[in-house]
């Protein structure tokens, strides 16, 4: 359920969508991942118009949801190499994948065996596979510890270098990343501003 | 009439041959005539869903009156 | 088309690797058999009731194929993973019917000489090209409606009874042709070709349901 | 919003007349059938029924399609009400169907009748209408699903007719024949008032209960905007599309 939210993201910035759980953050990403259509309003993403323009939308944007879209029965390399071939992208990018997130030693084990901390390793790969110019992140670290967080930076971080949405359960870590925030309460923007100009009392009230 | 048909049904025992004719025709006016019944009670469920609608906007006509009197006061 | 062979691959793998559906499959069609000895008390059967007990057996074993035919795809994220791809979405129905239509091969390779040893009394290797056309026939049947009933099913609430009670019906047609194209087979001197009129019919049902579930089948995927 | 109630009482009174006089026209006109006699009259009902009630699911299966091809709401609920009354239809012609079988073979049910038969499948494929829109929640997703289900299931219509039909000799009294090829004139005559009389009886009811649900629709919208959304109490899960 969103409601009265509007806003741009300029093209290479970041940003942070803060709110409780079933603010409607995920609800968003799912909107703006062409995944659920919006009953109402006007969505634009790379100046395509969603529903109506969503295949030219899809294989630009990489999400990365709370759920790692990856089967649990096949191993990591198997299930990063169908997601290659449906994206039309090289096997030698998995590969490179898998040893930039230090996974290449665990590739052939079922996913199911994994840690959460490794599927969500193995979901960033998932995600940024065919180098989307656009991320949606929902809590993209969670589950890392901070030493996987360093190994991921370069693909998800700003260093990535594509346009960002991500959410976050910390707020502070969210905005200490974005150049653009938005407050959700109750699918409605609380507020939209930029990181330094956020009222801190604010956020903790969205969180209260 | 019916003396006629009995007359020219040679094969058939009349009372048992108009006994399923006549059930035939009883199920077909037996079906609109339920349909209209289940009609009936949705047209007075909404014939009460008018009325509520017409209390509570006078409710609310007189409680806005109301307000709008005590303001000159206040 | 690439596309469907991918996805086709990856079915066909994560089936390999779980042994979720296949082996379900033929355990229930072989118990089925031993079921009919039972409740008919016959040791041997043949023309139509034998057609009729092979072909109901591997209707309601496929049955269990369909039910499980998109439950990964819901429940791991297959969906969406898909959706996400820059892919044509009907290279999905065609990946999963072929997919369900291998299975179906499958099972027919060991359930119908299960039912030759088990239950059949004329022997199967003089008819056995005409029953395989026939039962190829209905397997394309059987996987074209199931892949589409199955699509529709794995989103509903109650989906393990939503996908029979919609298939079954949808089947009817389908394992009528099969039974009563296959019941000449099984007698003793049969003929070795089917009849021809069971044969079209066949054949044109699986030509309108393929054409219809092309058509519609992107309207079950969006959202 | 369309205004279904328009025309509904001119349809009424032509589908009232029409029928009274299929009726009168059953009874007091038409010949007695030779082999058959005075049970045959059963046809002028039964026949009629069935063809309208498959119409009827063919119809709802062409609003299914409008529903897919705009998203319009509309089409979805009247392809809902469209199936929804074929299967009242459809249960008539399952009853008197069973009754011209007990009066003419002795039996409640026969499996030789292939018309009959596969009239059961198509009833048996379209009960499941209703569970099948239960159990969808999510309401567009909904009338998706049932609009896939009703393009599907109305193609099936025809083509399950032509298997079953296949299937068995025809053992049915020959005046099933649609094409009336030996069908007397006045029975013809006959048939054909009792077949537009129970048509626009369809037509008709089709329409009240489309002015019911948009008259209970628009009386929803209306308490929305005159007391604001609060006052409007939440749908309950239903398969009715509203």
């Amino acid at each position: 359920m969103l409601r009265d939210v509007s806003l741009q993201v300029p093209a290479g910035s970041t940003l942070a969508v803060l709110g409780r759980n079933g603010a409607g953050k995920s609800t968003l990403l799912r909107i703006l991942a062409t995944l659920l259509r919006p009953h109402a309003g006007e969505v634009l993403v790379f100046g395509e118009a969603l529903p109506r323009r969503g295949f030219a939308v899809r294989g630009r944007l990489g999400l990365l949801a709370h759920d790692p879209l990856l089967y649990r029965d096949l191993s990591a390399r198997e299930n990063l190499s169908y997601h290659a071939r449906l994206h039309a992208v090289g096997l030698g990018r998995v590969e490179e994948l898998l040893h930039a997130v230090g996974m290449s030693g665990r590739a052939d084990e079922p996913v199911r065996l994994l840690s959460r901390g490794l599927v969500q390793r193995l979901a960033v790969c998932r995600a940024v596979l065919h180098a989307p110019s656009l991320l949606l992140l929902d809590e993209p670290l969670a589950n890392l510890d901070p030493a996987a967080t360093e190994l991921v930076g370069p693909l998800i971080g700003r260093e990535a270098g594509a346009t960002r949405v991500l959410t976050s359960h910390d707020p502070q870590a969210a905005l200490a990343e974005a150049d653009l925030v938005l407050g959700l309460e109750d699918g409605r923007a609380a507020f939209l501003t930029s990181p330094d100009k956020v009222d801190p009392g604010a956020v903790k009230r969205l969180y209260a | 009439m019916s003396r006629l048909v009995i007359a020219v049904a040679p094969a058939l025992p009349l009372h048992s041959a108009g006994k399923y004719v006549a059930g035939a025709y009883i199920v077909f006016l037996a079906m609109v005539l339920i349909y209209v019944a289940i009609m009936a009670t949705r047209l007075s469920r909404t014939e009460r869903e008018i009325a509520q609608l017409q209390r509570d906007v006078d409710a609310q006509r007189s409680a806005r009156d109301a307000d709008r009197e005590r303001e000159p006061v206040a | 088309m690439r596309t469907a062979l991918t996805v086709l691959r990856k079915d066909l793998l994560l089936e390999l690797r779980g042994l979720e559906t296949l082996p379900a499959m033929i355990l229930f069609a072989i118990v089925t058999f031993v079921i009919f000895h039972f409740g008919l008390n016959r040791d041997t059967i043949d023309g139509q009731l034998a057609a009729g007990v092979l072909t109901v057996t591997l209707l309601f074993a496929a049955m269990l194929g369909i039910n499980r035919l998109f439950v990964a795809e819901r429940e791991q994220g297959g969906f969406d993973a898909f959706l996400l791809a820059p892919v044509d979405r009907s290279a999905l129905l065609i990946a999963k019917a072929t997919a369900l239509f291998l299975f179906l091969v499958v099972l027919e390779v060991i359930a119908v000489p299960a039912f030759g040893l088990l239950l059949l009394g004329p022997s199967l290797s003089p008819v056995l090209p005409g029953l395989i056309v026939v039962l190829a026939l209905g397997d394309v049947a059987l996987a074209v409606i199931g892949t589409l009933v199955s699509a529709i099913a794995v989103q509903t609430r109650a989906r393990d009874l939503i996908g029979p009670i919609i298939g079954l019906p949808l089947l009817l047609p389908a394992l009528i042709g099969m039974a009563r194209g296959a019941g000449p087979l099984l007698v003793a001197h049969a003929s070795s070709s089917p009849p021809g009129r069971w044969v079209a019919i066949l054949a044109l049902y699986d030509l309108v349901f393929a054409l219809l579930s092309y058509a519609v089948f992107d309207f079950l995927l969006e959202d | 919003m369309t205004t279904y109630g328009r025309g509904l009482r001119g349809l009424s009174l032509a589908a009232a007349a029409t029928i009274t006089a299929a009726l009168a026209l059953t009874f007091f006109y038409a010949p007695l059938d030779a082999n058959q006699g005075f049970i045959q009259k059963i046809f002028y009902i039964h026949v009629p029924l069935a063809i309208t009630a498959l119409c009827g699911f063919v119809f709802g299966g062409v609003l299914g399609a409008m529903y897919l091809r705009t998203g319009e709401r509309k089409w979805d609920i009247r392809s809902y009400v469209a199936i929804h009354m074929a299967l009242i239809f459809g249960v008539g012609t399952l009853l008197t169907g069973t009754i011209w079988a007990k009066a003419s073979w002795g039996h409640w049910w026969v499996w030789s009748d292939p018309t009959l038969t596969s009239f059961l499948i198509v009833m048996l494929l379209f009960a499941t209408y209703q569970p099948l829109r239960f159990s969808i929640e999510d309401p567009e997703r909904q009338s998706r699903y049932a609009s896939v289900f009703s393009v599907v299931a109305g193609a099936f219509v025809p083509l399950n007719f032509l298997a079953v039909r296949a299937a068995q000799a025809y053992v049915h009294p020959r005046v099933l024949t649609l094409t009336g090829g030996n069908l007397p004139g006045s029975m013809r005559l006959t048939f054909l008032v009792a077949l537009v009389g129970v048509a626009l009886l369809y037509v008709t009811l089709w329409k009240y209960e489309m002015a019911a649900k948009s008259t209970r629709m628009q009386l929803r919208a209306l308490r929305r905007t005159l007391l604001g959304d609060d006052a409007v109490a939440p749908l309950k899960r239903s398969a009715a599309p509203s």
